[in-house]
């Protein structure tokens, strides 16, 4: 069941993916579902098992590595945290890949459509379930792949490849830094295995690394990895571009699996951490920023689903922050209750874009619920939960996580709370602004896209449904578990808190206004997009009109495309030129060429000596004869 | 033992070397000069070793003189065979003129 | 082991050889001896293939001492003997070379149709070589093998290759002599100064450290050219560019492991002082070639040449982990290098294939190949992402290891070769984008077959492998672990010696 | 004094009465007599060589004549390649209208004159055999008579050869007057005795000198390329292999024996001819287009290969010389078969560009000729290799690092002309195919080539040989 | 006294004469100043002792070798007024070495003494009393018959040398053969001719001749091909 609900989506995988195209499009497609259906299962069954059943355990595969102390094994670790995230991730996965069976059914790759979400989900199981760094990061990089390969799916549009390539890239720049905070991680530790880490924290505190504590050092490593990972602003570059690929996918990537894999390591390293004061202020302020920053994008854009990719880059932010004053919980909590919503709005998106003819735009959408009812009130669902409006799963998850952030009682902690609260009335605006373009007010589309309108077939719509229903019940019903009274039993020691960490403690008795403010500017912030998206359309437009640099600013996403073509590709690219043609062709490549026409010039002097004449060979060899009666003369003496 | 100084004889003979060196690498005029003056050469080689042989008391040098003579007679033989034939084939035996390979 | 028995290697080393004469006895037809001499060629690689995997099964992986020793008098006065064995550094290159030659005279099947018998001659001598290269447990005969096996490569690639092939092969021919020699001078001053060139020998004598200082130098010349390091790598792009698909093969999967090979087994062992001293040095160089050969591979126009400059940055990574003197890095060395053998030997293989249906290596020239050519891109696929060190794959184990070794010796280093993987990543990506992605411009790709089963036949074994040294690299690792723990055991012993010496 | 015990010469006794015999049974028959009385000079040769390999130890004619181990190993090598070389000249000498009978006894007459050279123990043998070969040579290299270059190529010889000669006799001149003896055991007890004269060692120089031009070494190569380009191709092989066996092993005497105690002094100029001839025939041959004449330049550049282990002058050196001029000689006479095979409708070819497509056309000699280019570049595990190594090795030993390191560029430098040829041959788009080549020629260029190949299987024996001789020598 | 100033007599002509050699115009007037020199080389050698040598240098050399040259240079048919003047261009840097040499030699002569056991080293030495020519005599064909044999070879190779290299066995020259002429028979018969008549009126008539086979043309030593570089 351990094993089973790991690999059965590397099994559907694969059979998608090498037999699709002798089985046919649909055996392929229905094995996957069937498959990750089974994974949830198993999922779900191991999550009762060993959250409920507080029985955790590793299931150890085989060696990987075993060089000079370095050893690495295949290994399923199941504890409460690996099991939330399977249970979580095999079951959102199930149901966009049903809902996959319907949005991609005109594809003309569907096995290889299915075999990449597989292999997406397989990767991120096996990120959740490593035993260790280096089996994480298999996983991590897994997921890389995985989203390469589906946000590059339509591999002919430049753009999805440009997508791709940029995912890839950047999750790289990540990854390394991750990959040297596992070598430093061994290097201390001795170990990159869990386990042995979290026993040796006592042993290894004094330890330092080029001068600075090396929990630190471990903890920013590791974080910069999750920024690539998670969209932390700075490396948050390729997840809006993400959008390339189709929405299931997108849905995936930043629902259940890719991003929060960040979020998952910081909690799975806590025991780290929590020694690591300095990393996870950083985390702190960066998280926060992520989050308004993200947000304040989000405002201004009008693509669909570039709206919730910045949400979801803002949510992430929340999450970080939850961890970086200490409340793992809190953040694990935040990320369970988003995968729901998170995957339900994007779902739901499809729905609006498979109904309006691949329409991505919001300026040409509208006035379309009435043809679309079920989705537009999915749409609701999901934008609730996302606003934190109370009794939704958001509500929950983000008010504990800035009862937490106000809780810790630091700089950085009131910095985040205050960007938190930010982002919340950004977060519910954003949200409205979506849905009332998207489905109210007059249509914009063209006559004939209108026309085609309609409701997605019900491989789509149930799980929108599901998701809905997560939306709603999963804040309220794992409430307690995560971040309440039940939460140490619950965690069972997955999540390591030191014991000065009161955090979650204080959150339960912040002052009564703290809880309620989310809720109070989630609330105007919906009303303040009635009324500038509803009620006096012109504004916007006039706002623009008034702040043209904010507005261009916020519409370029902070120009960080541009900085970093400026700073990074472009001279990559130009020094990629210089070396080549200077370098290698000019230079390197000069010396022997260079040696080589020398030679030919030595060559043909040597030849000009060679007149032919007689009487000057006799002379050669009379000043050689001389020459070496006078060397043997000079050099007598000796 | 020599009546006159063996180094009268060494430096006769070394002139005569020199001028026969001379004659080959600086005449430009024809071939058989230059054979001519090996055979200059050869007659400061003989002069040096009669002289050296008196000076020794040793009848070696003599030897190896007659043997030099011999030899100088059948080198001048093949030399002159030789032009023969180079002018019978370029019709000339200018110095400068046997000058086709090179390089 | 059987150190009495049966002359395994030997067998091994000249069975090529004699599957050569029976090719050049061939006569007849053209066709005939053509269809002939590629069926000789191929049992005769197959059969090496096969015996040499006795080495794999009759290997002992617990020692780190040389096995399947053969010791015969050669030059006897001189102290110089057919000495031959194998140890864990060793071992599996000899079968990563018995693996890659029947492949890659699958790959030159139908693409080689011209003079197929020398062709074939020439690849049957290149393996008999490589293999005794490896093999030799004497200086002066792994001098003759390391030699030796330039007269078949530049063969190959100045008869069989591209337009600039004269020039490239001359290039590589003389680059690596140059090199060569040198070391040539260091082995002779070695054998004046321990009377012996016997390996096993030379490893227990001492050099004095201006000695070492001089014979390092000397053998760097020479293994540097070879790797090759930067800045002496402008041969090897050439020359892949130019040679023959199964060339670029053998030459990027075996060839310039003879380098890295030559570090582990001469200069780490016999002159510990220097190879302490010259670390740094290396370390820049490594770094340099990692950064730079990435950069310069971003910017390639031509299939062959990207990879081949995506080669030299791996052989950074090598010679990286080998100077780390750390298990780790030492391992991750070797791992890297069997897993580069095969990964970029294989990615030549698919540049081959797109080669040999449109003749052209211009990455313009493509676009959206993998729209005709699914099974293609998929392999294609794989060993893009084995050559960028994903998990999971051939290329990452190795890396990780260098990364991890190297991180404890100097992170700055460690960092340095991350870098590489970024760029390693940005330049096979957009290699792959440009070629298999996209959408198919060119008319004539629309007519491109996909893979043919000779050509599975030929992918087969090695996504296997790569697949294998991914997911269970202990299986290699274990080969070597020994040799390695022992190598490493050595040079700490060394420095330790001089280090009190010089108290 | 030694006593005349003349039947120590037997070889050679041998060898002038057959040369006799042979003039006499050539000129009696009214017709053309090329290919019978070149057959019988191989008989002679054959013969000759037998009774060499049985031949005693000591010396003979009251000193002149000395048979040694070294003596033995420089005839045979001398008379193996003699007799290839008549065999290269079988066909080519027909074809081009030169199958005269006394060229072949001209080579016995000059191969004897090599095998005096190699026996002499005297300052007078061994002039007298210099002579006696270099006028066998001076002739047959203008015995294309009309042939203007071949009668040029005879007549810038003879100058030189001439002239050079001149030089050997003054320095031996002053030799003998200086030290009182032309025997070399006695200059060595006179030289052994403390103080040197000036006189003997400028001597001495001008005798190196004399020998210097018949090995061509720097700078007294001058005649080589043009000899060798305008000489009949199987003449010009002769030149590369025998004689210059012969002159090597002679100086090597010369130095080794009675001059040892000079070592210091000759050794600098050696040295200096060595470096020379190095870097001369490395450069000098890149821009040729005249195989021949490329040849030429290469010879040179192997002479200062093989003065290299004579200029460390110590015993690993001296067999460094004798491994490499014997390697040399084979590969050189190999060669040459294939440049004297090189001619199409008829007509004789020698430009490297002749070549091209030879790959192709004629796949068996290519690959002997890309063996012989390789071996002569040196990369194993050719034989040429095993040469360069003992040289290497000498060199390296005697702490000669200038040396070394001139004779690693140069090898470099020369590969690439090497490689040159195979490039032609292979890469290149040829003519027409070369005209079929006389089984003679096959012969030579299989048997020099298997040997050259398989040389690093069984090096010991030659190099055992080799140790004798030299320890012969310095004994 | 009288010796010395014979010598110096000698030497300067012998000096005089080779210079002479090397620097006149004609050729033939080189050889004649080479038989010069010989002679007074001869001389010289006289005053040295050496009689035997002197003789045969003036029969040997005079008479056979000086008179070959003579011989050759007449034959040649040399334009002389064509001969180019002078000495090569590098005739001053030519000189100076020559002058180096010449002082080298000088030098070395300088330090001139016997080797510490030349007395004991010599192998011939001179018996008190023994005319030269019988010194000579008495152990040229005996200790050094070896020499003297090979001197003999090397005679018979500058024989068959010039003899291969110029003798031309043309199939165009005519040649008396008696015997043939003697057994033709039938060949030759009285035919009555008009007189008055041309041959074109009678035709060319000639006896069946065989015909000597047509030697094979020898294939030229390919003079297009062998171009310098």
């Amino acid at each position: 069941m351990y094993v089973g609900a790991i690999f059965f989506p590397l099994l559907g995988a694969c059979i998608a993916g090498f037999l699709g195209r002798w089985i046919g499009d649909k055996p392929a497609q229905w094995a996957t579902v069937f498959f990750m259906a089974l994974a949830a299962v198993c999922g779900s069954a191991a999550f009762i098992d060993v959250a409920l059943g507080s029985a955790p355990g590793v299931v150890p595969l085989f060696t990987f590595i075993d060089v000079g102390g370095f050893e690495v094994s295949w290994a399923l670790r199941y504890d409460t945290l690996s099991v939330v995230m399977v249970a979580m991730v095999t079951f959102i996965s199930t149901l966009i890949h049903l809902y996959s069976v319907g949005y991609m059914s005109h594809d003309a790759t569907i096995p290889r459509f299915f075999a990449y979400l597989s292999l997406f989900t397989f990767m991120m199981l096996m990120l959740v379930t490593a035993d260790n760094l280096v089996q994480l990061f298999f996983g991590w990089e897994g997921v890389g792949l995985a989203s390469y390969l589906l946000i590059g799916y339509w591999y002919e549009k430049e753009s999805a490849n440009r997508a791709a390539m940029k995912a890839f890239i950047v999750n790289r720049v990540g990854d390394v830094f991750f990959m040297l905070g596992l070598a430093l991680t061994f290097w201390t530790f001795q170990s990159v295995e869990f386990e042995t880490i979290f026993a040796g924290i006592e042993a290894a505190q004094g330890q330092t690394f080029l001068g600075l504590p090396a929990f630190e050092v471990i903890g920013v490593l590791l974080f910069l990895g999750a920024c690539g990972k998670s969209a932390q602003i700075g490396l948050h570059t390729w997840l809006p571009d993400a959008m390339e690929g189709p929405t299931p996918v997108s849905a995936l990537i930043h629902a259940a699996t890719m991003v929060t894999a960040g979020v998952f390591l910081m909690v799975r390293m806590s025991p780290v951490l929590e020694y690591a004061p300095t990393t996870l202020t950083v985390i702190t302020i960066v998280g926060a920023t992520t989050a308004i920053f993200a947000a304040t994008i989000g405002c201004v854009q009008n693509d669909i689903k570039r709206i919730i990719a910045y949400s979801t880059c803002s949510q992430l932010g929340y999450m970080f922050f939850a961890v970086g004053v200490g409340a793992y919980q809190a953040a694990m909590f935040h990320l369970f209750t988003h995968a729901f919503f998170k995957a339900l709005l994007f779902l739901g998106a499809g729905s609006v874009i498979h109904a309006m003819s691949d329409e991505q735009d919001i300026r040409r959408m509208g006035g379309i619920w009435k043809k679309i009812p079920l989705t537009y009130v999915m749409m609701w669902v999901g934008s609730l939960a996302l606003a934190g409006v109370p009794y939704f799963a958001g509500y929950y998850s983000k008010d504990m996580v800035l009862e937490v952030a106000y809780a810790a009682h630091s700089g950085a902690g009131m910095y985040a709370f205050a960007m938190g609260l930010l982002a919340a009335f950004l977060t519910a605006f954003y949200s409205w602004r979506l849905i009332i373009l998207t489905f109210h007010g007059a249509p914009r589309a063209d006559h004939h896209t209108m026309e085609h309108v309609h409701e997605s077939p019900w491989t789509m719509m149930v799980p929108l449904l599901a998701l809905s229903a997560g939306a709603v019940m999963t804040g309220y019903y794992f409430y307690d578990m995560f971040v309440g009274h039940h939460q140490t039993y619950f965690w069972n020691g997955a999540i390591f808190t030191s014991a000065t960490n009161q955090v979650l403690e204080h959150a339960h008795h912040v002052p009564s206004w703290v809880p309620l403010a989310p809720t109070v500017v989630g609330l105007s912030g919906i009303a303040l997009a009635y009324v500038m998206y509803m009620f006096a359309p012109k504004l916007p437009a006039m706002l623009a009109n008034a702040l043209p640099g904010v507005h261009r600013f916020l519409l370029n996403k902070w120009y960080f495309d541009e900085l970093y073509d400026a700073i990074f590709v472009r001279p990559a690219m130009h020094l990629a030129r210089v070396f080549w043609k200077t370098g290698d062709t000019r230079i390197i490549d000069g010396m022997p060429n260079g040696a080589a026409s020398l030679a030919v010039g030595v060559a043909g002097g040597a030849v000009r000596l060679q007149s032919g004449r007689v009487a000057s060979y006799a002379f050669t060899m009379i000043i050689g004869l001389v020459l070496f009666v006078s060397l043997i003369l000079v050099g007598m003496p000796r | 033992m020599l009546a006159i100084g063996l180094a009268h004889y060494l430096t006769v003979g070394a002139i005569l070397f020199v001028l026969g060196v001379l004659g080959i690498f600086l005449n430009r005029k024809n071939i058989i000069v230059i054979l001519m003056s090996v055979e200059l050469i050869l007659l400061a080689v003989n002069l040096n070793l009669v002289a050296f042989s008196a000076q020794l008391g040793d009848l070696t040098g003599q030897i190896f003189a007659m043997l030099i003579l011999t030899v100088a007679a059948a080198e001048a033989a093949i030399g002159l065979a030789i032009v023969v034939i180079h002018f019978r084939n370029r019709g000339t035996i200018e110095v400068d003129d046997v000058s086709t390979l090179k390089g | 082991m059987n150190t009495a028995g049966f002359p395994l290697l030997s067998l091994v080393t000249f069975l090529p050889l004699a599957g050569a004469l029976i090719i050049m006895m061939v006569r007849g037809e053209e066709a005939v001896v053509a269809r002939n001499a590629r069926w000789t060629a191929l049992w005769a690689s197959l059969i090496t293939l096969a015996l040499s995997l006795l080495l794999w099964t009759g290997f002992d992986q617990s020692t780190a001492e040389f096995q399947f020793v053969e010791q015969v008098d050669w030059l006897p006065e001189y102290g110089v003997g057919y000495h031959m064995g194998v140890d864990g550094i060793s071992v599996l290159f000899i079968l990563l070379s018995t693996l890659l030659t029947p492949l890659c005279i699958l790959a030159s099947w139908e693409s080689v149709q011209t003079r197929v018998r020398e062709y074939m001659v020439a690849f049957l001598v290149l393996e008999a070589m490589m293999i005794g290269m490896f093999a030799a447990l004497d200086f002066v005969l792994f001098y003759i093998f390391f030699e030796a096996v330039l007269i078949p490569m530049f063969l190959i690639i100045g008869i069989w290759g591209g337009a600039r092939r004269v020039y490239a092969a001359l290039k590589f021919f003389l680059y690596t002599l140059a090199g060569s020699l040198l070391m040539l001078l260091a082995i002779l001053a070695v054998w004046y100064e321990a009377g012996t060139t016997d390996i096993p020998t030379l490893m227990e004598t001492a050099f004095s450290p201006r000695m070492q200082f001089w014979l390092f130098l000397a053998f760097f010349a020479s293994f540097a050219v070879k790797v090759p390091m930067w800045p002496v790598h402008t041969w090897l792009p050439d020359a892949h560019v130019e040679a023959p698909t199964a060339g670029s093969v053998i030459l990027a999967g075996v060839l310039l492991k003879m380098g890295a090979y030559g570090f582990l087994r001469f200069s780490l062992p016999l002159l510990p002082q220097a190879s302490a001293d010259f670390a740094p040095l290396i370390f820049a160089l490594s770094v340099i070639a990692v950064i730079y050969t990435s950069l310069v591979a971003l910017a390639q126009e031509d299939m062959k040449k990207l990879i081949a400059y995506s080669s030299i940055a791996h052989m950074g990574i090598v010679t990286l982990g080998i100077f780390t003197f750390t298990a780790q890095g030492l391992s991750g060395a070797l791992f890297t290098m069997l897993s580069h053998g095969v990964v970029s030997g294989a990615l030549f293989l698919c540049v081959g294939v797109l080669y040999d249906r449109v003749h052209s290596r211009e990455i313009a020239r493509y676009g959206g190949v993998a729209k005709i050519m699914p099974a293609y891109a998929l392999v294609f696929m794989v060993f893009t992402m084995a050559s960028v060190a994903l998990p999971g794959l051939a290329g990452f184990p190795g890396e990780l290891l260098v990364i991890v070794g190297a991180f404890k010796v100097n992170p700055w280093v460690a960092l340095g070769a991350c870098m590489g993987m970024i760029l390693g990543a940005a330049y096979a990506l957009y290699l792959y984008r440009r070629v298999i992605f996209g959408k198919i411009v060119r008319e004539d790709l629309k007519t491109l077959l996909d893979l043919s089963p000779r050509e599975y036949a030929t992918f087969a074994p090695l996504i296997l492998l790569t697949i294998w040294m991914g997911v269970y690299p202990s299986s290699f690792l274990n080969f070597f672990e020994a040799t390695v723990a022992a190598l490493v055991a050595r040079h700490e012993a060394a420095l330790g010696a001089a280090r009190l010496a010089g108290m | 004094m030694s006593p005349m015990n003349w039947t120590l010469a037997t070889p050679e006794i041998v060898l002038g009465i057959a040369g006799l015999l042979i003039l006499a049974a050539g000129v009696i028959p009214k017709k053309e007599t090329f290919f019978p009385v070149s057959m019988a000079v191989i008989g002679a040769f054959v013969l000759t060589a037998v009774l060499v390999i049985g031949q005693g130890e000591g010396t003979a004619f009251l000193g002149q004549y000395v048979s040694d181990a070294f003596s033995r190993f420089a005839k045979v090598l001398i008379l193996l390649g003699a007799a290839l070389g008549v065999v290269l000249s079988l066909d080519f000498n027909e074809k081009a209208g030169i199958g005269r009978f006394e060229y072949a006894v001209l080579m016995l007459f000059a191969t004897m004159g090599m095998l005096v050279m190699v026996s002499a123990n005297d300052l007078m043998s061994l002039y007298i055999g210099l002579e006696l070969l270099s006028l066998s040579l001076y002739v047959i290299a203008a015995f294309d008579r009309d042939n203007p270059r071949s009668a040029e190529a005879g007549l810038k010889y003879f100058v030189l050869g001439a002239l050079a000669s001149g030089l050997l006799l003054y320095g031996s001149s002053l030799v003998y007057g200086f030290a009182g003896s032309t025997n070399f055991d006695q200059l060595a007890d006179a030289l052994a005795g403390g103080t040197v004269g000036l006189g003997v060692v400028v001597g001495l120089v001008f005798v190196l000198a004399g020998l210097s031009f018949k090995i061509s070494a720097v700078p007294f190569h001058m005649w080589t390329p043009d000899v060798y380009e305008g000489a009949p191709t199987p003449v010009t092989a002769f030149f590369a292999t025998a004689p210059k066996v012969a002159a090597i092993a002679l100086l090597m005497r010369v130095l080794a024996g009675p001059f040892a105690d000079l070592a210091a002094q000759w050794s600098q100029v050696i040295w200096v001819a060595s470096v020379g001839s190095m870097l001369l025939g490395a450069f000098a041959a890149i821009g040729q287009r005249n195989i021949k004449r490329l040849m030429a330049y290469s010879s040179i550049g192997h002479v200062g290969y093989a003065l290299m282990g004579l200029a460390v002058a110590s015993d690993i050196g001296l067999r460094g010389v004798l491994v490499y001029m014997a390697i040399y000689m084979v590969t050189s006479v190999g060669t040459f078969a294939v440049l004297v095979a090189m001619r199409r409708k008829g007509r004789a070819l020698e430009q490297v560009d002749d070549l091209a497509g030879l790959g192709r056309t004629d796949p068996a000699m290519a690959m002997w000729m890309a063996v012989f280019m390789f071996s002569m570049a040196g990369i194993p595990p050719l034989a040429g290799f095993f040469g360069k190594l003992y040289v290497f090795l000498a060199a390296v030993q005697g702490g000669y690092w200038v040396l070394a390191a001139v004779g690693i560029g140069t090898s470099v430098v020369a590969t690439y002309y090497y490689l040159r040829i195979v490039k032609v041959m292979y890469f290149d788009a040829g003519d027409e195919a070369l005209d079929a080549r006389p089984a003679g020629l096959t012969v030579v260029m299989t048997a020099t080539g298997i040997l050259t190949v398989l040389f690093f299987l069984f090096p010991a024996p030659i190099i055992a040989a080799a140790q004798v001789a030299v320890a012969a020598l310095a004994g | 006294m009288i010796a010395a100033i014979a010598f110096y007599l000698f030497a300067a002509i012998l000096i005089a004469s080779a210079v002479m050699v090397v620097t006149s115009r004609n050729p033939v007037h080189s050889v004649l100043f080479l038989i010069l020199a010989f002679f007074n080389a001869a001389a010289l050698f006289l005053i040295a002792g050496a009689e035997f040598l002197a003789m045969i240098l003036v029969i040997v050399y005079v008479g056979a070798v000086a008179v070959l040259f003579l011989f050759v240079v007449m034959m040649l048919d040399v334009d002389f007024s064509a001969i180019r003047e002078g000495f090569q261009r590098y005739a001053p840097i030519g000189g100076v070495i020559g002058l180096v040499l010449f002082a080298e030699l000088i030098f070395v002569f300088g330090s001139w003494s016997f080797a510490d056991n030349a007395a004991v080293l010599r192998l011939n030495p001179m018996e008190p009393g023994v005319e030269n020519t019988r010194a000579i005599g008495r152990i040229l064909y005996t200790d050094y018959v070896w020499l003297f044999q090979l001197s003999g070879l090397i005679l018979l190779v500058a024989m068959i040398g010039a003899i291969v290299l110029t003798l031309r066995n043309k199939p165009q020259a005519k040649r008396q053969d008696i015997g043939k002429q003697v057994s033709r028979m039938g060949s030759v018969n009285l035919r009555q001719v008009r007189s008055g008549a041309g041959l074109a009126e009678l035709g060319i008539e000639r006896p069946p001749v065989d015909a000597p086979a047509e030697k094979p043309k020898p294939i030229a030593h390919d003079h297009a091909h062998g171009g310098h570089h």
